[in-house]
This record gives structure tokens, sequence and C-alpha cells, in this order.
């Protein structure tokens, strides 16, 4: 971290609750926005475009998806390219089976049927947990590649399990050139990104993380890890299946299910946990070369720190563990909750949250009730604005 | 506190984590030989940090000790490796105590002995020893670490300290999650351990009653500083203490709200 | 003797695919554009094949596939930029047929016979179905399909099925490390590799070397070339490269089944940009247009060949606007359990007349999904 | 009926190689909490190191015997696997201590990389055979019994038999070594472990060293059976269902567990497999081992995951 939040104070709930709450954050993001819709057409030429900046971007929108089922619910999925290809099969066939269907519809059509078939595979996530869960999402991976192989619908009996559209347009632009099809993985992951990024600043993203931080815990506050855990699948998947949608029609041809999508699970993953260490970081992306995993490196998941929890909500959460701490403090012969959640001892490993959780020590809350006044001040700032 | 039989000695510290936050900020004591040492403090005052830094268990946490120097018997210890500390005879008691769940309490304090070299006999007699102490160990030998009782855990952890032949064991919040009659028999222990074995006990706490009532003296940490030290009966008898950690003052039991109370705080803050 | 073809000197690039299509196109999308555009792309893989015969249209380059890729693309009508030279999967399963009934001493006695066809799960190993299915249905005998999953090391249950079914013969349509694979099963489960025929894939050195004695007897059919360590055209490339320090590869290979194909389809590459320059101006660069009627146009003949040093390696060439191979020449050789040994007799050549409809139905379907517009003999003269 | 029990043995001894391979994830997982994606590359890169070895080792010393080459490269292998271990402690775990588990699992992502690099560079990317002596040709035993008797893979059987012995000697050194103990509380706890003096970094160099040594047998052993090259790596992938299936924590578990998918992947290709078209025991494999999962989530012999809240 170059930068920290120090001296940036908030006087109001909306100043607290924007997308990002920090000055860096928010001039970088719009920086590099700028540099991508501007810099980037002026600079780049065909071959960038084609080569490195089109499968950049798609993979970065498959990335996003990934750390929102890896990254915010904390389920490690490996599963990345069955879905890419769930979504890539599915936009074609909707496209090429229903006459005129706009190029928009299909690829939403085909993320929505990845969020489906995610979900399904998402089942085992409710008993399975952690590398388990890992190893069982293989299962879809091999599942997905071969009936795509082996069922000649999916591919419109394209004897090779080959397909591919031609004449994209969108009401009326033509996405012919390179540059439009940069221009269109752009906006879209900018659009998706921030679509993703609310979600989770929002109650769901929060029940997410609880599930992430520790699912039994959440569970006995009153988190359904039943609906928390599906729909971080289905967004994920959706997020992961529009980028096998726009990979199928934009970048290439829909390949052959079994080569489709395995070489992109550690990029996918990798986009996620881009830098969980600097030297880590360099060596994976150095290692990941043939995977083109310097594709994935700045725009992606919007926020770089969730690995360990050291965003906003991750300090959250310090924070009302803090609190129980704190309670137990000064009651120190009332018996008060004594009994500590090991969620002390993982977070609070992290000095960098004690340290933020230091910084809001001074308000002596409970777990409950600090919960409460989050999703009060969630809803206060809702109704509010 | 004379300085004759200064067992180790801490010269002020400060403990760096993860290159930018100041955790320590000079954090001067001494443990004599054979004494029972206290450290109190609040949440984030810095009691288990500087159990680390002397422990050299920093480095997992990405912490370092940037400045100052920690002596045992006046050798420089800041370099050593954990393992090279045990061999010396520091050991710690970590908080949450942090049992191989999946090992026997009888595995665990076998494990314990991992850096001894007298052979199997003197382990066999450190053992005994210890079920002397933890007699509820001894029934459970067979058992899971991980299905025993918090009280069981944190006796098999301190049992475990203790096969590895320690001088000194540094104790992390032994009382956190306990109930207080499982804390007096821990406590109880400890001073036992003491007496009888001359073993110096230097002992992280939030439970400041509890603590001053079983050590013979005390340091007062916050925000990374030392802001008071004393014995441990002056430490109790301290109206501040009294009011801050204890929970009582002159006016008997106050509501956390009281305004004043903030204000008075505020100066131990600074 | 001037550099190039008539002077132009030829730049080449490589991209190690790792048999993956995605790669493939991957790099077919950054090489197109390069050095003011691509003259023509070997593709060396049929999944990459299939994933391109609908983007060389798009940039009018010609995709040479020879002796692999799509078998329909023969149809130059309406695969206009695909050219499977010398010989497809097609032309190696109906000679398959053709080599197995002269084993059994005539086609009347493939009558009930059981043949398996043990293939790598990819578009390549299926190609040879519907001719295989088509043949079967003509003869009378028995398809059995077992297709193995890429990379091929796991056959235990394949081969377990085998040796409950018995067929007569297995036909091998594998892929790299799958080869030995089934060879190594097929040794440890008692079946006899004298039954076995791979197609050219399944038949190069790598294939047998490490399986040595227990591959003995196995035999593939090469379209056309072998390995062939003696022919001119080797002795000239271990001249005039090698001597002067200059070879790629490992020099023991110059000269194998697999650097064979590459050396042939890298001349057809040269010969169709040759043909070109005859037609659209010697010493200048080809288009990838102009290159495609190169190719369509190529004539080697045997004389051509021999000149070349090709010598007993190849047969005639000949191309036309409708016929993208030139030419349906297969030799099948057998592992002696140190080298390849060409069988005796020596060609066979597939059954055109049989071959044909199915290319022309396969490629009528192919033109009818994709609504294209299959060029009439006029439109070839252009 | 003859058949059936010859699919049977197949699959025991497939599930036996299995095994070998799912336990060197066991190992790795159980002692340093690292899932590790590069047991595939340690297994490559291990074989790969036998058979150039013991194609170089007659040449550089002018031995004659295969046994002799064999034993030499043997040992020259698995000191290779010590610095590989050594360098993995020092470069990737080292620094990354008390990371999370999915961080790890992404920096053995890396170190799968890095192995299949350098070894395809040091070693050459040809197919390279190791030549152990292997029986190769099949027996037919019972022929009294059933009709054609039934084919027994000697090869198989002498592979299942050395992952039988090797299993045998691991369990031991884990339950009943010292050391093994150490391991296993390092597996527990690090921190704990290291505040008691267990040196971590020996015991993790130790550790995977050990697993390279099991990658090494493995390798061997699949080496011989299919010649050495790039795609052995993808050998791992059969290990993964297994793993999972006996439980990450659990030695009997990775027999166990290897034992069920070898036979279940082959009575479902063998049997189902015609009707749906063939290809399925991959994926059925880990089908398989998601049913257990659902079932038992840690695994059929995996240590139970404790929660307190």
């Amino acid at each position: 971290m170059l930068y920290r939040e120090n001296g940036q104070f908030k006087t109001s709930y909306a100043a607290d609750q924007q997308i990002f709450p920090i000055a860096q954050d928010r001039w970088a993001i719009l920086g590099i926005l700028v540099f991508a819709f501007v810099g980037i057409p002026l600079l780049g030429d065909e071959y960038l475009f084609r080569a490195i900046l089109i499968p950049f971007l798609i993979l970065s929108l498959a990335a996003l998806g990934v750390n929102i089922l890896v990254g915010f619910c904390g389920q490690i999925t490996l599963g990345a390219g069955a879905f890419m290809a769930v979504g890539a099969y599915a936009a074609y066939n909707f496209h090429i089976r229903i006459e005129g269907l706009p190029l928009l519809v299909s690829i939403l059509l085909g993320g929505l049927t990845s969020a489906l078939v995610g979900i399904v595979f998402g089942i085992p996530s409710l008993r399975v947990r952690g590398l388990y869960l890992a190893v069982a999402t293989l299962a879809a991976q091999f599942f997905t590649d071969w009936v795509f192989l082996r069922i000649p619908w999916f591919t419109n009996n394209a004897s090779s399990g080959s397909v591919s559209v031609s004449n994209l347009q969108i009401m009326g632009w033509e996405i012919a050139t390179p540059f439009d099809k940069y221009m269109f993985c752009l906006v879209w992951l900018t659009i998706s990104a921030l679509l993703a990024k609310n979600m989770t600043r929002s109650a769901i993203g929060r029940q997410w993380m609880a599930i992430r931080d520790m699912d039994v815990a959440a569970e006995v506050i009153g988190i359904r890890p039943l609906f928390a855990k599906l729909s971080a699948f289905a967004v994920s998947s959706f997020f992961v299946g529009t980028a096998g949608a726009l990979w199928g029609f934009i970048h290439l041809s829909v390949g052959a299910g079994r080569f489709l999508g395995r070489s992109f699970v550690p990029v996918a993953v990798h986009g996620h946990y881009r830098r969980p260490r600097l030297d880590h970081g360099q060596l994976l992306r150095r290692s990941l070369h043939r995977h083109a995993a310097d594709r994935v490196e700045p725009v992606s998941a919007g926020d770089r720190r969730t690995v360990r929890g050291h965003d906003f909500d991750g300090r959250r959460v310090a924070c009302r563990v803090d609190h129980l701490r704190l309670t137990d403090h000064f009651f120190p012969d009332q018996g008060a909750p004594r009994y500590r959640p090991p969620v002390v001892h993982r977070q609070g490993k992290t000095p960098a949250l004690a340290i933020s959780a230091l910084s809001r020590a001074g308000e002596p809350v409970s777990l409950l009730l600090e919960l409460l006044s989050q999703t009060h001040h969630y809803y206060f700032n809702k109704r509010r604005h | 506190m004379s300085t004759a039989n200064i067992l180790l000695k801490v010269n002020s510290i400060e403990v760096i984590y993860n290159h930018v936050i100041l955790v320590l900020k000079g954090v001067s004591f001494s443990v004599p030989e054979g004494g029972i040492v206290a450290l109190l403090g609040g949440n984030g005052a810095g009691k288990t940090t500087t159990l680390r830094a002397v422990s050299n268990l920093l480095r997992g946490e990405r912490g370092e000790v940037t400045k100052g120097t920690i002596e045992l018997r006046d050798e420089r210890i800041e370099a050593l490796s954990p393992a090279q500390l045990v061999k010396r005879g520091v050991i710690q008691v970590m908080e949450g105590r942090h049992c191989f769940a999946h090992l026997s309490i009888e595995e665990n304090l076998l494990a314990g002995a991992y850096t001894r070299t007298e052979g199997k006999a003197a382990i066999a007699e450190t053992l005994e020893k210890v079920y002397t102490y933890f007699p509820r160990l001894k029934t459970r030998r067979t058992s899971q670490a991980a299905y025993t009782s918090g009280g069981e855990q944190q006796m098999c952890a301190i049992g475990r300290a203790l096969m590895a032949n320690p001088r000194m064991v540094l104790l992390d919040e032994p009382s956190m999650g306990l109930a207080p009659q499982i804390v007096d028999e821990v406590f109880t222990i400890v001073r036992d351990l003491n007496q009888k074995e001359g073993v110096t006990f230097l002992l992280a706490e939030q439970n400041t009653n509890m603590a001053l009532r079983y050590a013979d003296f005390g340091y007062i940490l916050e925000n990374g500083r030392v802001v008071m030290e004393g014995a441990a009966s002056e430490l109790a008898a301290n109206e501040d203490v009294k009011e801050f950690y204890l929970g009582l003052s002159s006016a008997g039991r106050k509501s956390f709200r009281d305004v004043k109370h903030y204000r008075r705080r505020k100066r131990w803050l600074s | 003797m001037p550099g190039g073809i008539n002077g132009v000197k030829i730049i080449f690039e490589e991209c190690e695919t790792a048999y993956a299509t995605d790669r493939g196109v991957e790099c077919y999308e950054r090489l197109k554009g390069k050095n003011g555009g691509a003259t023509l792309f070997q593709t060396l893989s049929t999944g990459a094949t299939f994933a391109l015969t609908e983007k060389a249209p798009v940039d009018k380059i010609p995709l040479i596939t020879a002796g692999y890729g799509r078998s329909e693309s023969q149809n130059g009508a309406v695969f206009t930029w695909n050219f499977p030279l010398l010989g497809t999967y097609w032309v190696g399963a109906e000679v398959a047929i053709q080599h197995i009934a002269k084993k059994l001493g005539g086609v009347a006695n493939l009558k009930g016979k059981k043949i398996a066809l043990v293939y790598h799960d990819s578009p390549y190993g299926k190609e040879p179905i519907p001719v295989l299915q088509e043949l079967g249905k003509m003869h009378g005998f028995e398809v059995q399909l077992l297709p193995v999953a890429h990379p091929g090391v796991e056959q235990k249950a394949t081969w377990l099925q085998i040796r409950q079914q018995k067929p007569d013969f297995v036909l091998l349509w594998g892929w790299g490390v799958m080869n030995s694979t089934a060879l190594r099963e097929a040794q440890s489960t008692g079946y006899p590799r004298e039954k076995m025929m791979g197609i050219w894939w399944a038949g190069a050195e790598p294939d047998v070397k490490d399986v040595a004695e227990g591959a003995k007897g196995y035999s593939a059919m090469t379209l056309q070339h072998g390995a062939e360590p003696n022919s001119r055209v080797v002795k000239d490339v271990l001249d005039l490269v090698y001597a002067k320090g200059q070879g790629t590869g490992p020099k023991d290979e110059v000269g194998q089944v697999l650097y064979m194909r590459g050396l042939i389809s890298a001349m057809l590459g040269v010969e169709g940009v040759r043909k070109a320059q005859e037609r659209f101006g010697k010493g200048k660069v080809m288009t990838g247009e102009q290159v495609r009627w190169g190719l369509e146009n190529l004539n080697l003949d045997q004389k051509t060949l021999d000149n070349m040093g090709f010598a007993s390696v190849m047969r005639p060439v000949q191309t036309s606007c409708l016929d993208h191979m030139g030419s349906s020449w297969v030799r099948v050789h057998t592992w002696n359990g140190s080298k390849w040994e060409f069988t005796t007799p020596d060609w066979y050549q597939a059954d055109e007349k049989l071959l044909r409809p199915t290319v022309m139905l396969a490629s009528g379907k192919y033109a009818e999904e994709k609504k294209l517009k299959p060029r009439t003999p006029e439109e070839c003269k252009l | 009926m003859g058949f059936f029990i010859e699919t049977l043995i197949g699959g025991l001894m497939a599930g036996m190689l299995y095994s070998l391979v799912a336990l060197g994830f066991v190992l790795i997982y159980k002692a340093s909490g690292v899932f590790n994606f590069a047991q595939g590359a340690m297994l490559l890169f291990a074989a790969l190191a036998m058979a150039r070895f013991s194609a170089w080792i007659p040449e550089w010393l002018g031995i004659d015997s295969l046994w002799l080459a064999n034993v030499i490269a043997f040992f020259i292998a698995g000191a290779l696997m010590y610095l590989v271990a050594w360098l993995i402690e020092r470069l990737v775990l080292r620094p990354l201590v008390n990371q999370e588990g999915a961080t790890l699992l992404m920096a053995t992502l890396g170190i799968a990389y890095v192995l299949e690099g350098l070894g395809t560079s040091i070693f050459g990317t040809a197919i390279y055979k190791i030549d152990v002596g292997m029986p190769k040709e099949p027996v037919l035993i019972l022929e009294g019994i059933f009709e054609g008797g039934l084919l027994i893979n000697k090869e198989d059987f002498v592979a299942a038999l050395i992952a039988a012995v090797l299993v045998a000697l691991l369990t031991l050194f884990f339950q009943k070594t010292v050391t093994g103990r150490a391991l296993r509380a390092v597996a527990d706890d690090h921190q704990a472990a290291q505040s008691i003096g267990i040196p971590l970094n020996h015991i993790w160099v130790i550790v995977w060293f050990v697993a390279g040594v099991v990658a090494l047998v493995a390798g061997v052993i699949w080496g011989s059976k299919l010649g050495v090259q790039f795609s052995l790596a993808t050998v791992a992938l059969r290990g993964l269902p297994v793993v999972i299936l006996g439980g990450l924590t659990s030695i009997p578990g990775a027999i166990i567990g290897g034992l069920i998918i070898g036979v279940g992947e082959k009575l479902s290709e063998v049997y189902l497999g015609p009707m749906v078209g063939g290809g399925i025991e991959i994926w059925f494999a880990y089908q398989l081992a998601l049913v257990f999962l659902l079932f038992r989530p840690q695994g059929l012999f995996g240590e139970k995951i404790i929660d307190r809240v």
C-alpha cells in the first residue's frame, strides 16, 4: 500500500458510504478510466487491441466474477472455466436459435444460464467447505467439458464442437474492428465492475462477507447460508458467464469444449489473488506468463484489498470483534461476554485491522448492537438519498 | 527491584508491523528470576505484542523489533528463533491456548518436549510431574485436545510448555474465555509452579483483578507505552487503576457513560 | 541459387500451442496482421483448423493442413481457404479398411467383423467416424467407438473393454502420449499389436520408440511419406543446413516421420507461393489471395518432386479449385521393434468414388449452415 | 463374471497408483496446511530427473549395469527433490507464513508453473523412458474357474505393491516417531508449534522432501508405464478426487479413496460409458467424490472440521 486513509475524515453518512471513501482510490480509478477510454484509443494499435487488450478486458470480467465468489463470499472455486464455457455456449445457442435476438440480450441470457448452472454447482457448498469445495468445483469443469464435447445439440451439430458468430451489431453499431470490440468490452466491464462494487456494498455483500469470515457465526446471527452462498455463486457465475460469452462472440470463436476454459482458471483466480503479497504476486505473475496473466492487472476487481479483508468492510469485522473485547474489559466482574469467537484471532492476526479497529474503539457497542447499527446506517442512508 | 537477579530485561523496544504500523513505542520492563510479573492493559495496549517480541514469534505476524534491546541474562535475544529461545528456557503459552486440536492430550504434552535432548526417561519424568500439577489432564490423556473443555485446553497449553523444562514462561491471557472458578484453578497452579519449581512467569492479562492477586509486580500498558508500574499490591490500591481497570471507584460502580470518566482517562492516553 | 522464393525472402513465425485450440486461435489472431499480413498459415492442429476455418475467409489467408484438418474441406468450392493437401483423415480411414480387407483376403471377409476405433476425444479423433460408419454399413462390419479423454494417459477402462469385446482390429486415432499409452495397454492386456493400426499422428517414432519391442507389429497409415532417412531431400537438409550448424531441432530427428511432415508442409507452402508468382509476378510478395490461386493450381508431377529430392517420398500432387486435396495416396508402415518399415505392397489409393459423396454431403451441409454459396466452376477460373 | 472381476482388479490397481499421487497431497497438507497444486509438477520434475540421469549416468561413468544406473539416478533425483523442497521453503513458504489457505494454494500454482518450466528446460521436452525392469507382459490366472482366465497386469501389480509398502512406512513414520509427531503438531497449529520450539522451516523442508520422494516413486512408476513427458503432470488431476474423497488429512483415507475412485471410474467407464458415449471416467471420479462429500464434508477419513463459535 502506498497510501492510507489516515486523515480523511467523514462528517456524513453519505461520505462514509460512497463507493471509494478514500480520495486516492477515487482519483486512481478515475485516472484509469480516463486512460482506458481516452488514452488507450489514442495510443493503441490494432495488434495491441486484438492480442492483448480485448482478452485482458474479458478475463478481467471473469476475474471480477471469481472475486465475488472467492474474495467476498470465501467459497474457493476452480470451476470458473466451466462457467465461462456455459456462458459462451448458452449465449451462442440463444443467438442462433432465436431469430433476430439482439446481441446484448444473447450475452445477458448466456450470463443468466451460467448463473443457473452456477447455482446448481454451488449446492455442494452448503455442506462442503474450503479446499474440499475447491476440488469439488473441478467436477463442474470436467463435466461441462464432457457435455459440450459429447452432446452435439449445444454446438449446433458442428462436428468439431467449435462455433462462432459473425456480424455482431448493437442497435446499428457494427462491432467489427478491434477498436469497436475493445470499446464494447470496456463499457461492459465498467458497468459490470460498478454493479459488482455496489453489490458488495449492499446488504447482500455484507452477508457474503460474513459468510466468508465465519459461516457458522454468520448463521448464528441470522444470515441464511443457503441464500448467501447460492446468490454469490449465481452472481459470480453470471459475470463469468458473460465473460465467456464475450470471449466467444467478441474475441475468438467458442472453442471445442475441452480446450476452452481450463487455462483461464488460474488466470481468473489469479486475478483475484492478484497481490496477496508483493513478492509472491510477482512470482505468480512471472510464472503465469504463459497464461497471459499480465493482462489481468489493474482494472479488474475494483477492490484489491479484499483478499484478507483489509478493506472498508473487513475493518468492520475486526471492529465489532473489538467491541466484544471492550465490553469484556469494561465489565470485568460481571461475566459479560467472555467467550470470544475464534474470529478474533483470525482477524486479530492482521495488524492493520487491529490498528484500524483501535481508531474506532471509542464506542462501546456489542456485536449485535454494532450489526444493528450497521444495517441501520445502511437503511438510514438509503432513505435519505 | 534489585538488579542482581534480573532474568529478562526489556529496554525501550519499539515494534512495527508490516513496516508501517507502530505498535510498541518504547516499552521497558524487567522480570526478576523466580518472579511473577504481570503486564496489564486494555485491548491493543500492546501486551501480546510485547510477549511475542520477547519470544520472537513476531516474525510470523510480519512484525519486527526496530529499536531497543531484549536481554536474557545479559544475552541479546532479538535475533534468535523461537526454537533457540525455547532451548534457552523461555517459552510462550499463546493467547487462546492453541492446543494441537487433532493430537491427544498426551501427544500434545509430548510434542512440547521436542527441543529436549536428554532422552526418553527425562521426558517421561517431566510428563509425570505435569500430570501431578494437572491431574485433570491425566484423566483426559487419550482424548483429542479439540474435544476437551476450555480449561483443560488451557492446562494442556501450560503443561505442554512445562514439558520443555523452561526457566521462564510467557503466559498470554490465561483467563480468556474461562469460567471464574477455572481461572482461579489455573492461577493457583501457576503460583504453585512458581513457588515449587522456581519457574518465572511473565503474564499478560486483561483480567486485572485476578492478575494483581497472583503477581508480584505489575506494569500497565496503554497505547504501546508503560504508563504505570509498581508492586502488585500498590497497583491494586491505586485509585486510577481501581477505576479504569477494576471497574470500581470511591463512589462505587459507575456507568461508563460517565463523561468525567472519559475526561480523566484521556490524560492517560495522551 | 538466389535465396527465398524467386528472391522473395520468407519470414515465418511460430507459436507453441500445446495442441490447445484457443492458443492456436490466439496465435493466429496475433500473427495474421504482422509484417504486412500473413501469406499462409499451417495450423498443425485439427482443433485449431476447425476454429480458423471461419476466420480465414474473412482475413483471406489460406490454411495449409497437409494430412490433417477438416476432411470435407477437400471441397474447395465451399472451403475456399482450406487446403488439406496430401490427403485427409477420411482417406486414411478408407485405406485402413482397404488394408484390413487385404489382410483378411478380400472385402467380402469384412462381413461380421468388429473394428474398434480408439480415438482422441477431440475434433481430430472424431474425424474418421462418419467414413468408418459408412464403410461399416457397406461392408457389413461393426464399428465400436472408444473415446479417450485428453491427454490419454488413462486407458485402462478402454482396454478392458477391448479385452471383453475382442474386436478383430483396433484403429488408433491418438495424439501424443495417448499413442504410446495405448500400445503399452495393448501389451499389458495382451491384445496383438499386429491387429492395431494407427493414423500417421499415431505412427511416428515418438509414439513407439519407448514401447520398442512392445509395439512390434503395429502399423500405421502414412499419408504418403513415412520415415525417409535415405531420401535426397533429407541428405540435402543435413548437408546444407545441419552441416553449417543452422539446424534447429535434434539432428537425429531429421528424416523421421514428423520431421518429414513438417518438411513437406513447408515445401507445399513454398510451391504454392512459387506457383502464384508464376501468374502474378516473380520476385513479388504474394498476398493470401494470390497464394490461394497458387495452391489451387499446384501441379507437382513426379519429375518436379524428384528434382526437389522427394523421389520415392511422395507421389504427384495436383490440385484444383474443387479439389484442395490433390492426392489420395497412402502407404502403410509397420514398426519392427526399432524402426518403421513400409509394408508391401507399398501404395494404396483411397477410393475417391466412395469418399467424394461423403465430402460433398458434409461440405454441402456446412455451406447451408453458414449460408455460403459454393463457388461455381466459372468462378474458379478467375 | 470373469470380466467384472477383471475390471474390479484393474480398478483396484489403478486406484493404488492414484493413492500414491494422493499421498503427496495429503502429506503436505497435513504438515504445512498447504494444498499443493504443484504435486503434479513435482511428479513430472522427479520423473524427468530420474529418466535423464538414468540415461546420462551410464554415459558419464561408463556403468553397464542398468540396475546400478537406476539406483544412482534414483538417489540423485531424490537429492534434487530435497533441493526443491529446500528452495520452496526458503522462497515461498517462509515469506508466506501465516497466510490463508487460498493464498498458499495460489502460490503452489506458481510453483507448479516454475517447476514445469524448469524441468523441461533443464531436461528437455522429448518423451523419455524410465526402464526399471517392470514386467510388461500380462499373466492369466484362475483359468480353470473363469472362461478365458483372469488377466492380471503384472506391472500394475508390482506398482500397487510398492505403493502399499510406501504407505505403510509413512504411516509408521507419522504415528511413531518424534519427527512425525512434530509434523502433526505443525499441521494443527503453526504458531503453537513454533511457540514450543518446533522449528517450522526445518519441518517444512522435511515434509516437502518426503512428498518429493513420494512424487519420485510415483513418477518412476507412472513414467515407466507411460513414458516421461509433459502430460505426466496431469496425472495429479487423478489424485484430486481421491484426496477429497479420502480426506485431506488422512493417509489411510488416501489409500481407501484411491481404491474407491479407481474401482468407481473403471466400472463406470466400462458399464455406463458405452450408454452415454464414453469418456466419462474423469468427471465421474469427481462426481463420485462429491457424492461422498455430501455425506461426509471432510472426506471419509478426514479430520472433522471443528468449529466453535
